[in-house]
């Protein structure tokens, strides 16, 4: 897992203050009860499947957005671009040289929530989860709202170098563009592979797709 | 105008009515759902629940051959009524915060003699932990109708209120989520399920008030414990300790923030 | 078609594909304690015809006067709540039906000269499909079909 | 024997109306439990109703009724004090019959 080497260069740049407030005394959250909390998150959970007690162990991004309010504010801004640099650095780029694959099986995944929960098994592929929070085509009405709709995303931008990379970027390290955004990172954490992503783009860029019909 | 700019135009019409489309499919889809949720209200099979649970509560069990009827759950010795509407909370006797559950452990080991071990251990619906469900529809059952009163006043209920918080939002894991992913913001769906935003207070109480319910997917009745540990799967998270302090802390958030709401328990559920 | 492969429980996901499977699986097993009415010929028929057949439906005349109260989508298909109400006078029997269930025929009630034709029940459906009303009154059938979509909503919790 | 039903029955109007919750696992025959075994098909298939001793509603059910049942209906006449019997038969040969009240 070479993320897992990402994390820790990022945990031997951040050292401890990941875990640690930015300054402004917060009733609560990081730094007002750091030992009880540690250990109260140390006796509350157990390994069971795939899922084990390591995935409690936060990087810097989940350690800074986990105190959203110190994170949105204007002091952290320069903390936010740091932490969207060090997560776009992460971003590997289709090795081909090729960015769209088949929207067909893009819309598969995007429609399969399956995978990393601790019932599932490590050796089937992952889904994307993207219709949870997306809009995606107009005959899926089963659709989340925590992410802005994706009718008609090709359409809109056409498929320019920047398109495609702003886009490969954002499915790969979703925290590239935005530090706390709620979207997984998909290609960094391992979710999806690089021939998923290609599918997903197709699914978001090909005219032919469904999403820009 | 010019070819150009009529194409344009036309364009901006063909999207605005696709999107005007999109938009009353979508309302009308959930007008579909608020009818079917309505339609299930009527008969929730939770009252089958809620029967054995008093039954439970009633029949002699364990080495001491004793019922939980002098269990204290809050009021007093024995006082199920509105008991559930004021969880969870300190305890003196185990100088504990305690939520439903949790104290039901306590009453089974303490009146009952049981070892509660089992209980912790076994999976969710299946034996001896599907009692738990069972005992929580029916104690939360006798505060259908009454308002939420948890306000942490204790220290250690402050306490366990700020650790709540804390967890919720608490990101980790493959896909980075914390509670606060999906229900930290007003009026999120996901799929076609709307999100309660658990900071607010009307949040809190669309969430709290209304677990444990029966689950009509599954055909199960889920306790708030189980309503916990499958959103912790959803999260990706290692699954949490029946009973633990975590689950507790987030139970305390919930239930201090949906202070009044009307609890409408047992629920039903998709 | 609103199905999809959203994560979930395996249990219910399960739940969903093997209702369709046992659905349409041969052997519906025969009551031991047989009841005298229960009709195996229209419970275990395999198509909406041979379903109507077995009723002694043969093809029902569409009626305004027999109604299906039911919301239009269903959350969950394991549990959708059905409304089937009958104005027609003398209403001996409503049976409700979902044509895209391998076995069509859900339930049949008969109903006593004084109980109003109106029952509630909660169907299972597989998936997204017409739900049919068949009403005998007087001897004579009539029916009332609205097709409701079942989705798949929530994130499997 | 199964558990008890839920029976609430109601009269208003001179209509009496009734509604029946019962405990059943509606089993379709295919599930597979656990270890990978089908778990039998088990489901009730003919429920009975009657008010102050006359049948007033008979049904029949195949397995795609839903679990734990419901079943809502109304009958004309019918007052307080009268009882309402409901029985219910399922596929193995079980069975079980509540009483309730009119109120």
């Amino acid at each position: 897992m070479k993320h897992v080497a990402l994390l820790a260069a990022f945990l031997l740049i951040a050292g401890p203050a990941a875990a640690q407030s930015t300054g402004k005394p917060a009733p609560w959250g990081p730094g007002a009860d750091d030992a009880a909390f540690a250990q109260m998150l140390k006796a509350s959970f157990k390994d069971k499947g795939i899922a084990k007690l390591d995935r409690l162990n936060q990087d810097e991004t989940q350690a800074f957005c986990s105190d959203p309010g110190t994170a949105s504010g204007p002091a952290s801004a320069a903390r936010r671009e740091k932490i969207e640099a060090a997560n776009l650095a992460t971003v590997k780029w289709p090795s081909d040289g090729k960015w769209l694959g088949d929207w067909r099986e893009g819309e598969k995944i995007a429609q399969s929530g399956r995978g990393n929960t601790w019932s599932d098994k490590a050796d089937q592929p992952n889904g994307g989860n993207c219709y949870n929070c997306h809009q995606i085509t107009a005959e899926e009405i089963s659709h989340g709202t925590i992410g802005p709709s994706l009718l008609g995303y090709g359409k809109m931008r056409g498929q320019g170098e920047d398109v495609l990379k702003a886009t490969w970027a954002k499915i790969y390290n979703a925290k590239s563009s935005n530090a706390c955004s709620n979207m997984p990172r998909a290609g960094h954490m391992g979710i999806l592979g690089e021939a998923q992503i290609k599918h997903l783009m197709a699914l978001l860029l090909d005219p032919q797709s469904s999403v820009n019909k | 105008m010019d070819r150009v700019s009529m194409g344009i135009a036309a364009f901006l019409a063909v999207v605005a009515a696709f999107a005007t489309a999109a938009y009353a499919q979508k309302d009308k889809a959930q007008e579909g759902i608020e009818a079917y949720r309505e339609a299930l209200q009527d008969g929730n099979p939770a009252e089958l629940y809620e029967a054995t649970g008093e039954e439970l509560w009633k029949k002699p069990a364990g080495p001491k051959n004793a019922t939980l009827e002098a269990c204290d759950l809050g009021l007093g010795a024995g006082v199920v009524k509105g008991a559930y509407a004021r969880l969870p909370r300190y305890f003196a006797d185990t100088d504990k915060v305690q939520d439903l559950e949790s104290r039901l452990l306590t009453c089974m080991s303490t009146l009952q003699g049981i070892d509660t071990k089992p209980y912790v251990e076994a999976a969710f619906g299946t034996p001896p932990k599907e009692d738990m469900n069972a005992l929580a529809a029916f104690v939360s059952g006798q505060s259908k109708d009454i308002p939420a009163a948890v306000t942490p006043t204790h220290p250690k209920e402050q306490a366990m209120y700020e650790l709540g918080k804390r967890m919720f939002f608490y990101q980790g894991g493959p896909y980075d989520f914390a509670c606060a992913t999906c229900h930290g913001q007003e009026g999120m769906r996901i799929r076609m399920q709307e999100l309660p935003y658990i900071s607010s207070n009307k949040g809190a109480a669309a969430g709290w008030t209304s677990w444990p319910a029966y689950r009509v997917s599954s055909g199960q009745m889920w306790s708030m414990q189980w309503r916990l540990n499958d959103c912790f799967r959803q999260q990706r998270f290692p699954e949490p300790v029946y009973a633990s302090d975590a689950t507790v802390a987030l139970s305390m958030y919930m239930a201090a923030n949906a202070l009044g709401a009307t609890m409408k328990t047992p629920g039903i559920k998709r | 078609m609103t199905q999809h492969w959203m994560e979930r429980r395996p249990m219910e996901r399960r739940q969903v594909l093997t209702f369709v499977g046992a659905l349409a699986a041969a052997g519906i097993v025969v009551p031991r304690a047989a009841f005298a009415n229960w009709d195996k010929a229209a419970f275990e028929a395999k198509t909406l015809d041979d379903a109507l057949k077995a009723l002694g439906a043969g093809s029902p005349a569409n009626s305004g006067d027999v109604q299906i109260v039911a919301s239009d989508i269903a959350e969950n298909g394991a549990v959708v709540p059905i409304q089937a109400v009958s104005k027609l006078p003398n209403t001996e029997r409503i049976a409700i039906l979902v044509e895209k269930n391998p076995n069509m025929l859900a339930a049949a009630y008969d109903i006593g000269p004084d109980t109003v034709p109106d029952v509630t029940a909660r169907i299972k459906m597989g998936q997204t499909s017409n739900v049919l009303v068949v009403v005998k009154a007087d001897g004579k059938f009539y029916s009332a079909a609205k097709e409701i979509k079942v989705t798949l909503g929530g994130c499997g919790g | 024997m199964g558990n008890p039903m839920k029976i609430r029955a109601a009269s208003k109007d001179g209509v009496t109306e009734i509604k029946v919750l019962m405990s059943h696992e509606m089993e379709t025959g295919q599930r597979k439990d656990a270890s990978g075994a089908v778990v039998p098909a088990w489901f009730i298939n003919e429920v009975t109703a009657k008010l102050d001793g006359k049948t007033v509603l008979q049904a029949q059910w195949g397995p795609s009724v839903s679990k734990n049942p419901y079943l809502a209906f109304k009958v004309k006449g019918g007052k307080a004090g009268d009882k309402v019997s409901v029985t219910w038969v399922d596929n193995k040969g079980d069975t079980r019959t509540d009483e309730a009240t009119v109120t």
